[in-house]
Formats: structure tokens, C-alpha cells, sequence
């Protein structure tokens, strides 16, 4: 079998499929299932300076080739959160804490306070007031808030990105000029769902975020541009369920992925996608370098 | 799935903070499975069926309190049915529950008795008037009523109650109500834990395995779709019993 | 039945289910066969000011709940279509000509010489460079394309704005600004497709824009926000394939709906929305305008 | 869907600008129905089937010279089979075919010769050097040839050979090939017009009935999903054999 080892971003993983953040990332046992199950890297749900709840419900609605989420970044405080990710490490690979906050200092003080094996900056959240797109839209805050966790990290910093925009690449340029060791694209799509028997929003918060194999379209475009336009790695998450989709996301310029909404299928996912990976790669008797930004050389 | 629009059919006072609520789409659940409620404005919770087309709610907050304000004709959001539900085994089984978590033995039950198994049911309550659905389970067979004051019934929790049986006589036992009442039966009984289902509650807010919100320790095992019934013996390796986990993912003690 | 007719940003239409543009659009046949199908109106497809082929193939991959297209404007010009429009107008609906250009100038100069029952101006193609997004994505261009057409047509203008944007409302309130007598949204989003056996981007343009189903919540979003917001009406396009669709879009706030993608269910389409929506209506005791916008006013 | 990636397996030349390439992919399709065929870095293309795994392409522009270029081994893209494909009706039919166009009714022929079907054809060629599938038809029953400089049978265009046959005696009659020769064929023989399926071509850009590249006037028929095969009676109806659209959607000859 070829070797489905990756470096990422500051990190090496066994594998380049992660588990994404704010799935399955509320608690240190569920990660360890992820890394147990088969996944190269776990990242976890995002956290920030204190307690959220999240929205009310309904939470989650299931649309046509996705889901539609409005969780609202519930989370316990990094405070509460050191003793999940020591419990996450035991699985073996490398832990990422995704962080949020609705300023530098704030994004700063939680990277201070967290020992992980990177940290991943929530600058595109679509459905939480003061906090990810609202800030992550500016290229300017995208820079001083990356800017400022490089500084305060003793790890790698990725930077999740928004495509609720006119032009990713000018946000993951500045990442990169904020000295982010990869960006992570792509976070969810704006979006939202009305209950046409009574006119109701469907989720509690009205608005939320699309994701699943509906924006991998939009995932594989953004990873292309952002890896024929960037130096530093992209991490592409977006819709991939199949290894199909992991060769594709790999072939726009992804140096990993991350799998969300396809969890809904169960854990067996990453053996499922690192599996029909390695036999794609033996197949054409290639490596994952060969592949990897492969679209881009045929412009 | 999104939700399907259910209008309520009747609404039937059972306690003075429980009622019944019947609706008009046949979801064809499995006793213990639960359907996402949502209350349209306020919140979607978890509700397990207390028989095809029923729910039964203990109001305890703003979305079961909203939910009592619906009447027949108003109109409820359902996804599901979900989860796993009970597994029938063997020709004798006795159920076992406590307040409001009685409603899906009652339903298991009546499943029971219509595959010709032998039911036995014993139920506990605070007080004689918070009891439920005392017919449906004289019907299956025998009961044993408990009651914390004592005003019908044995006087105490419903772990009282299990002296009045031999259990290895049963070929499986049934389990739902509040997490400490589980606790006590279960740890009570552990050379029994390998014929006890129990349905159990985490905090659910995607319903679908995704959101890790109901994940349980140590294994992260998620309750919404891989529960929330469970065998005993797995619970006693896990947090059951000694927390539980709010909406915002810290632990938390596990009453209720 | 429930009357369908409403008035929408200058036309009275017999139902709001319209034609999308560049859809079946190219030959004023195609556009009469979609009025007398049914349709209430119908939109041209975009026309410049001179003759383009388009991009080379593929021009569109079916993707999970979509299509990805990148046609790439093909058009006769608008000196040639004149015919078109007088044709297509024997249908006896309403004849929207969408219309595209690189400037302010050439915009006004194209609805100058136009004779049609509205312009809807393309300020949102994602995939013909110099054009569509590429200046509809600054609000100050919208706003200036939007009023000089304004001063050259004597019909009224809609603009068709881009989701490929963080914020679709300042594009909306721009197109207000400039004097728009409706927006319509969405134009596709940005995005592509691989292909995993060889690498090749399959879109001879590499990236194009994604429509149907798989966009469907974020027209939903993007409608809900402009109706909320805006005092002009909005016309909602984007994956409505159903009656379904067509109840959420006029619950989100859209006084009509074009349909794009869907054609590849045929013509009849346009027949089985208006049906089911005047059913519904009528099992509901509800008028159009009780719908519409139902989903602001459960905020 | 997407492209389907094929591998070439054979590729025979026919003639000067001829070739037949050989698909390593079953996709069952009926004669008359077409392929999308994606040549990678350059254009995608229909083509006809003519027989259920190959085509035979000519070479008159950049994407046909691009294919021209691959070899067995090499790899293309495909999508379809699209199109509606002829119909057999009766027992004794005719094809009628010029140049290239004689591919999806040799495909035809065949199926119609295994269903016990007497089949005779006409086909008509520029000159001896371009006669493709001669063995083919031969196999198949009745055949005439024409060619323009008449190097091998009847000389003149395919029309010529018309006088042949009583076509009150044919069930149906099946035409493919350049627009102006077919155009001829049908304009001529008015009368049959019920019983003649044309196979016809437009320029087809999304080949599933959305970017209207392919409509015929009058009525906006799109004949990348509603043809390519149409009876006669409907085309004499249309702008067909008068103009065809280019890729801009301008009106043009209809040589070719
Ligand atoms: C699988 C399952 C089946 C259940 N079946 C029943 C039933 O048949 N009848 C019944 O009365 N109750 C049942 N519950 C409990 C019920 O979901 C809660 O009582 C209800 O959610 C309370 O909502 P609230 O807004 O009224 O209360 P709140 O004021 O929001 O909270 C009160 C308490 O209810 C619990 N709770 C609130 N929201 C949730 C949630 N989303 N998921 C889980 N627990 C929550 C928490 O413990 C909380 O502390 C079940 C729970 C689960 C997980
Ligand atoms: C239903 C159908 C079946 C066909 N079957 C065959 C076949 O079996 N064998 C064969 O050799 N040819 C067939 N053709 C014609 C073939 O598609 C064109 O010859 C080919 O597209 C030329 O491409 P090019 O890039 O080589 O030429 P170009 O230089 O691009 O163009 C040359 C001419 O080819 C035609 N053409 C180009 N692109 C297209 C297009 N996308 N759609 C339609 N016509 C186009 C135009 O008339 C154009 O003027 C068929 C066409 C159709 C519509
Ligand atoms: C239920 C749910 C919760 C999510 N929570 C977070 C989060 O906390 N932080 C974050 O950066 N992204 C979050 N995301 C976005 C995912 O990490 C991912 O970017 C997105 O879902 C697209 O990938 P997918 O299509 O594989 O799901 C969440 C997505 C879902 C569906
Ligand atoms: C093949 C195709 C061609 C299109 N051409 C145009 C166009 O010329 N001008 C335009 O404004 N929008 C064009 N669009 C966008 C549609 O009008 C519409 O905004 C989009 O497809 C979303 O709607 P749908 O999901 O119903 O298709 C095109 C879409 C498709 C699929
Ligand atoms: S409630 Fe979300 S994983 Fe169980
Ligand atoms: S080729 Fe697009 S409609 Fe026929």
C-alpha cells in the first residue's frame, strides 16, 4: 500500500483525512473515537473565552444533498477544555483546537491558554453574532488576529476561511501575511430553510450554515484557488464523503481534508476514504504529491 | 429530513404537569425511539413515544411549556422516529420505571402482550398523583406501584420495589426514568446487567450523530443514534450514573 | 383557484413563475414555448453587445443536486435578437431582456437599443471575465450600471445580483440606490469540478457556477435578507425545482420565482408549480400576498 | 453525471478523414442516440454511436483533429447515451445515409437484421476513397452506392439512387448525413414524409435541455433531448434544410 503519510500545516499525519471541526469535537472520548476510527488528525468543536449553550432548536435541518446547522458555537470554555484534548491525544494523532473569539486578544488569550498540537482560527462561523464571518470577511482582521495567535501559540495556527465572499484568496492572503501555517477551506454557506406549512424558519436561529456534498463544488473551487495562489498548504473540507471526493479535493490543491456532515454515515468513514485512497494511489501507481494541485498543472 | 408538520389530534391530561398528546402522522416507531419535537418559535426537544402516535410530556421548562399551550388543531414540527429502541427477548420480561419515563414501557408493553410475552411492570412516582398510565400497565399483567410519600403503594423509590421479585426469572428487564433512579436499579442488580435494557437521556440537539453533543464517556458513544437504549453492563463502564453533560458541553450532575 | 397574477417590479405577471435567464433562451421559439407552457415570464439569455461563442466544452457537469455550468455568455448580440424578443413576445407573456456589459456605457447602450418588457441586468454571471460578478461584486458599480440604464431604458430595470459576496444586501440597496425597479437573486455560485481519473478541471473554462437544488437554501437566505431589508420587490431564483420550492422562496420575501435548472424536467414544469401553488393556496384559504414574506414576520 | 472515463481500445481508419474508435465502456445505446465525447484540454462533442461500443468521427475541426491524435490507450471522457435513437417499425426498411451519417444506421441495420427485419440501403459518398462501412451495409442486405464523381456507382448525390426503389414498398425509412443532402431526400419525397425518421444535427453545447443552443425553430424544440431522430413530416415544418444556429446562436447555412 502507498504511503498515506502528509505533512500539513506544521503537522504530520498518518493520513490526510481529519475529522472537522464541531463535529463530533464537544468531548476528549469522542476525538479519541475519530483517531481510533481512523482518522489522521481530529479537530475540535470550536472554542471560546466562556460557556455558550448555542441556539435553540431545531439545530439542524437535513436539505437536499446537505445539512443546514445553526448550533451557535455551544461550548464549554477552553477553561473546561484542556482535559478533553489530553483525553483526545491518547487516540495518537494529532489534536487541533479550532478557538473563536471577537477580537485578536480574545483569539489570543484562548491559543495562551490551551496546550494542543495546533490551533485552528474559527474566522468563518456564519451564524454567530460577533464572532467567525463577521470578522472573517475583513482581510485586515483576518491578518491581526492570525497575526496575534501566531504570536501568542507555541504551535501551528491554520485559518479557517469563509467562501461567503467576493474573493477567498484575498482572505487566505491574509493569513498568509499574518504568518498562518495553512488555511482550512471551506466553513459552511449562508443559507437557510422555511417550514412551508406555517412560514417558520426552520432553524432556531433562522439563518445557518450549508454543508455536505451540496458546496463541494464550491470547496473544490476555493481550495483550487487559493493552492495555485498561495505558499502555504490548504486543508480542504467541504462535502467530501467518498474517497472520489477526497482524490478530487486533493487533485484542486489539498494537501489534507476534513470530513464533516459525512459523519452522519458513521466513524467507519476515514478507514472508508484513507482505504480507497491508498488503492486509488496504487492503482495509477502514484503518490499523494503526484496528485496533489494536479488541476492546477493542467490550466 | 425536515420536519414533518403534525397536527395535534387531543391532548389528555395525565398528572398535573404530564399530558398525552396524540398525532396525526404514523411514524411507525419501535418502542423506545424518540421523535425531535419542535415547538415552532421556542425549541426542538426529545420526546419518546409513549405508544404509535402518542407522546407523553413532563412540563419542565420553556419547550414542554409551550408545548402544554397547544391544544387539538394546533400544529407541532416532528423529525424521526430516531434511535434505537427496545429489543424484545425472551417470554417473560418485567418493566421497570419511574415518573414520566414510564411512557415507553407502557408502549413496549403493550407491544409485548400482543407477541404473547408475559409483562410484568413495576412503576414509581413521587406521590399518588403524579402516577400515569396505572390502566395501561394493569392491563399488560402484573404491577407493583411505588411511591416516595408512601400514598399508594410501597413507600419509596421504585428500587424498593425489586424485592417483590426474583429477577433471574425474567428473560430481559426494561428500564426508563430519571438517571439516578436507573443508577439505583442498575447498580443494584449488576449480575443483571447483561438482560437490562435501559433507555437513557443525554442533551440531543442534531438528532443525527453529528454535533457530539450527547457523546458519552469514555467511549464517545452517541446516544441520539447509536441509543438511547443500552445494554447495563455497557453503561456501568461509562459516565451513566455520575454525570451528565449540558447544552454547552459541561459536565454536570444527573439528576433529571 | 386563487389568482396567481402579481405585480413585480414593473410587470403584471398571470403567475410568479418565470424563465430564469440562459435557460432555453437562445431562439425567441424557446422562449414562446416556455410562455406558452406556462410560464408568467420570461427571461432572455444575456445579451452583449457583440457576438461571443462561449467557452469551449464541457459547459456544464451534473454534480450531486446540481449542474456546474460556464457557458460563458454565448450570445448573437443584441443587434440579432430584436427578432427574438418580437417572437418570443407572441407567447403573451412578459419578455425580460437580460443584458450584459463590461461598463456603465455599454450596458445603457445595449437597453438603448432594445425594445423588451424589462432589462434584468446581468451583474452576476460568475464565469465570463470582465463581466457579470466581476463588476457586480462592488456595490459602487452596481449602483452606477444600474442608473444609467435606468436613464437609457423605457422599461423597467432589475438587477440580478451575485451570492458570490459577503454581504448580498449591500449589492441590494446599491441596485435600489441606482433606481432598480426589482433585484433578482441568485445568480449561481462560483465553483468547479475535477476530474479524478486524469486531474482535468471537467469545465473547459475550469470553474463555473453551481445552480439547482444544491443552492436552493442559500437563494432562501439571500431572498429572506433582501426582502427584509429592501423597499424594491425581489424576485427569488435558485433551485426551485417544486411547488414546494416556489412557497419557500414567496415565504422568504420573493414576489416571483424564475426557474432555471429545473427545465431539465422538460417544459412542464412550469404548469406543475403554478398548479401546486394555487392548490396550496387554496387548501390554506391564503393569497399570495398572505405568503409572501410570511417568514420575516415570524422573527 | 459526470464524464465517464473511457479508454480507447482500438482505433480503425475508414477512410481519409474516418476513423472508428473502439469504447472500453457499455453504455447501451440504441442507434441513433449519441454520446458527449469530452477530448480533454480541448472541447467536448457529440457524436452517434455506430455500433453499442464505438464511434466513427470525421476530422473537420480542432476537437475531431484532438481525437484524431489519441490512440488505443489513450482516454476520453464521455456522457450519454443522450437522445431519443430511431424506432423500428414494419419489416422492411430502408437506409438512407451520405458521408459520416452512414454510421448510426449501419448500427441500425444490424439491430434491425437480428430482429428479422428486411433491410436494403442507400448511401452516398464524394468519392471511392471516402466509402466507409461498404461491408457493413453489404452484410446487411440490398445495397446501392453513390458517389459524387460516380467512381463507384451511381454517380451524382445520394437523390440519384432514389430512382431505384418504390419507397411505397418500405415500412419506414431511415436518413442520416449532411443536412443539405437529407433535406434533399425528404423534399423530394413528400408523400413519405410520415414513414421517414432523419437523424439531424444542431449544435449542442449542454446536451441535456437547458442552454437552448440546440432549439429548431418554430416551435423551440430542443433536439439534443427531444431528437436527435425526428419523423420527417415535423422537420419539413421547421427551419430545417433552410438555417442552422453556431455556437452564438446565430442563424447560418446548413452545409455540414
Ligand atoms: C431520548 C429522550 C427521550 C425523552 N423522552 C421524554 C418523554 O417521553 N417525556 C418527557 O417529558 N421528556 C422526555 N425527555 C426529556 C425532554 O427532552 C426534556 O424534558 C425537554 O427537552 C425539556 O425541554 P424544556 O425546554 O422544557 O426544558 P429546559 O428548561 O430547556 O431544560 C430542562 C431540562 O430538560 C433537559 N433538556 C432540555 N433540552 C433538552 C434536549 N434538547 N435534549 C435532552 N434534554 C434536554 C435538560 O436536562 C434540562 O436540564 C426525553 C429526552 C431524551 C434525550
Ligand atoms: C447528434 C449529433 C451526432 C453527431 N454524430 C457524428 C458522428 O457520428 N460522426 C461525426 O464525425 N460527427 C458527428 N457529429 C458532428 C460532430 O459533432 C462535429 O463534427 C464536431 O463537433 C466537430 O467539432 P470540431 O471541434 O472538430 O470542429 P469545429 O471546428 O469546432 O466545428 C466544425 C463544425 O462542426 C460542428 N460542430 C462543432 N461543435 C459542435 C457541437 N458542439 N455540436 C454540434 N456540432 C458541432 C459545427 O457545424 C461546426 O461548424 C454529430 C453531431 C450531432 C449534433
Ligand atoms: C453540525 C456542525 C457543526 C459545526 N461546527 C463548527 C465549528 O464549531 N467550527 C468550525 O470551524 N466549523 C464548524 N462546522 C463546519 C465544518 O467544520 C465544515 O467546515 C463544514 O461542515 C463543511 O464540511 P462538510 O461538508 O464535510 O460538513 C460545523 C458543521 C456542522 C455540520
Ligand atoms: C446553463 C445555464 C446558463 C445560464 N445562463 C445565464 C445567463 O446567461 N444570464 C444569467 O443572468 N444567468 C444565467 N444562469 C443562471 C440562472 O439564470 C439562475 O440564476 C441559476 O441557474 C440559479 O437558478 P436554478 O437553480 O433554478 O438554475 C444560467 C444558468 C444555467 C444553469
Ligand atoms: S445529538 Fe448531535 S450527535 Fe447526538
Ligand atoms: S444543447 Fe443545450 S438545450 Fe440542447
Amino acid at each position: 500500500m502507498p504511503s498515506l503519510t502528509v505533512h500539513a500545516g506544521g503537522l504530520t499525519l498518518r493520513n490526510p483525512v481529519m475529522l472537522a471541526a464541531g463535529i463530533l469535537g464537544t468531548t476528549g472520548a469522542s476525538l479519541r473515537r475519530a483517531a481510533l476510527a481512523g482518522a489522521g488528525g481530529v479537530v475540535t468543536k470550536s472554542l471560546g473565552s466562556v460557556p455558550r449553550d448555542g441556539h435553540p432548536g431545531p439545530t439542524i435541518v437535513q436539505v437536499d444533498c446537505g445539512l443546514l446547522n445553526a448550533m451557535g458555537l455551544p461550548n464549554p470554555s477552553y477553561k473546561k477544555f484542556q482535559e478533553e484534548i489530553d483525553i483526545a491525544r491518547t487516540g495518537g494523532v494529532p489534536v487541533v483546537a479550532s478557538i473563536f473569539g471577537s477580537s485578536a486578544e480574545e483569539f489570543a488569550g484562548i491559543a495562551r491558554g490551551l496546550d494542543a498540537d495546533a490551533f485552528e482560527l474559527n474566522l468563518s462561523c456564519p451564524h454567530a453574532e460577533k464572532y467567525g464571518s463577521e470578522l472573517g470577511r475583513y482581510p485586515d482582521l483576518v491578518e491581526a488576529v492570525t497575526g496575534a495567535v501566531k504570536a501568542a501559540a507555541n504551535a501551528p495556527v491554520w485559518v479557517k476561511l469563509t467562501p461567503n465572499t467576493a474573493d477567498i484568496v484575498e482572505l487566505g492572503q491574509a493569513a498568509q501575511r499574518g504568518g498562518a501555517d495553512a488555511v482550512v477551506a471551506i466553513n459552511t454557506l449562508k443559507a437557510m430553510a422555511i417550514d412551508i406549512e406555517t412560514g417558520y424558519p426552520i432553524l432556531g436561529n433562522r439563518f445557518g450554515g450549508l454543508s455536505g456534498p451540496a458546496i463541494k463544488p464550491v470547496a473544490v473551487r476555493s481550495v483550487y484557488d487559493l493552492a495555485l495562489r498561495l505558499d502555504i498548504p490548504v486543508i480542504g473540507v467541504g462535502g467530501v464523503t467518498s474517497w472520489e471526493d477526497a482524490v478530487e479535493m486533493i487533485m484542486a490543491g489539498a494537501c489534507a481534508v476534513q470530513v464533516g456532515t459525512a459523519l452522519q454515515k458513521g466513524y467507519g468513514i476515514f478507514e472508508e476514504i484513507s482505504l480507497g485512497l491508498a488503492r486509488y494511489l496504487e492503482r495509477k501507481s502514484m503518490t499523494l504529491e503526484d496528485i496533489r494541485g494536479m488541476a492546477g498543472r493542467h490550466y | 429530513m425536515r420536519p414533518i408538520d403534525s397536527i395535534i389530534q387531543e391532548v389528555r391530561s395525565e398528572a398535573p404537569l404530564v399530558r398525552t398528546f396524540w398525532l396525526d402522522k404514523q411514524l411507525d416507531p419501535a418502542p423506545g425511539q424518540y421523535v425531535m419535537v419542535w415547538i415552532r418559535g421556542v425549541d426542538e426537544v426529545p420526546m419518546s413515544f409513549s405508544s404509535p402516535d402518542t407522546i407523553t410530556v413532563q412540563s419542565v421548562g420553556s419547550a414542554t411549556q409551550a408545548l402544554f399551550n397547544l391544544g387539538a388543531g394546533s400544529s407541532i414540527g416532528l423529525r424521526g422516529p430516531f434511535g434505537n429502541g427496545f429489543v424484545l427477548r425472551g417470554k417473560n420480561i418485567l418493566l421497570v420505571g419511574g415518573g414520566v419515563g414510564t411512557a415507553p414501557l407502557a408502549f413496549l408493553g403493550e407491544q409485548a402482550r400482543g407477541a404473547g410475552i408475559k409483562v410484568t411492570s413495576l412503576v414509581g412516582f413521587c406521590s399518588s398523583q403524579d402516577i400515569i398510565f396505572q390502566d395501561r400497565f394493569e392491563a399488560l399483567g402484573g404491577l407493583i406501584i411505588t411511591t416516595d410519600d408512601g400514598s399508594v403503594g410501597i413507600k419509596g423509590h421504585v428500587a424498593e420495589g425489586l424485592k417483590e421479585f426474583d429477577l433471574a426469572e425474567f428473560s430481559q428487564i426494561y428500564l426508563c426514568g430519571p438517571e439516578v433512579m436507573m443508577w439505583d436499579i442498575i447498580s443494584r442488580t449488576r449480575e443483571h446487567a447483561g438482560k437490562i435494557q435501559a433507555c437513557i437521556s443525554r442533551y440531543f440537539k442534531c438528532a443525527t450523530g453529528v454535533c457530539g453533543s450527547c457523546c458519552l464517556d469514555p467511549e464517545g458513544v452517541r446516544v441520539c443514534v447509536e441509543g438511547p437504549v443500552f445494554m447495563a453492563d455497557r453503561l456501568i463502564e461509562s459516565e451513566f450514573g455520575r454525570y451528565k453533560r449540558g447544552p454547552d458541553g459541561r459536565k454536570g450532575q444527573c439528576r433529571g
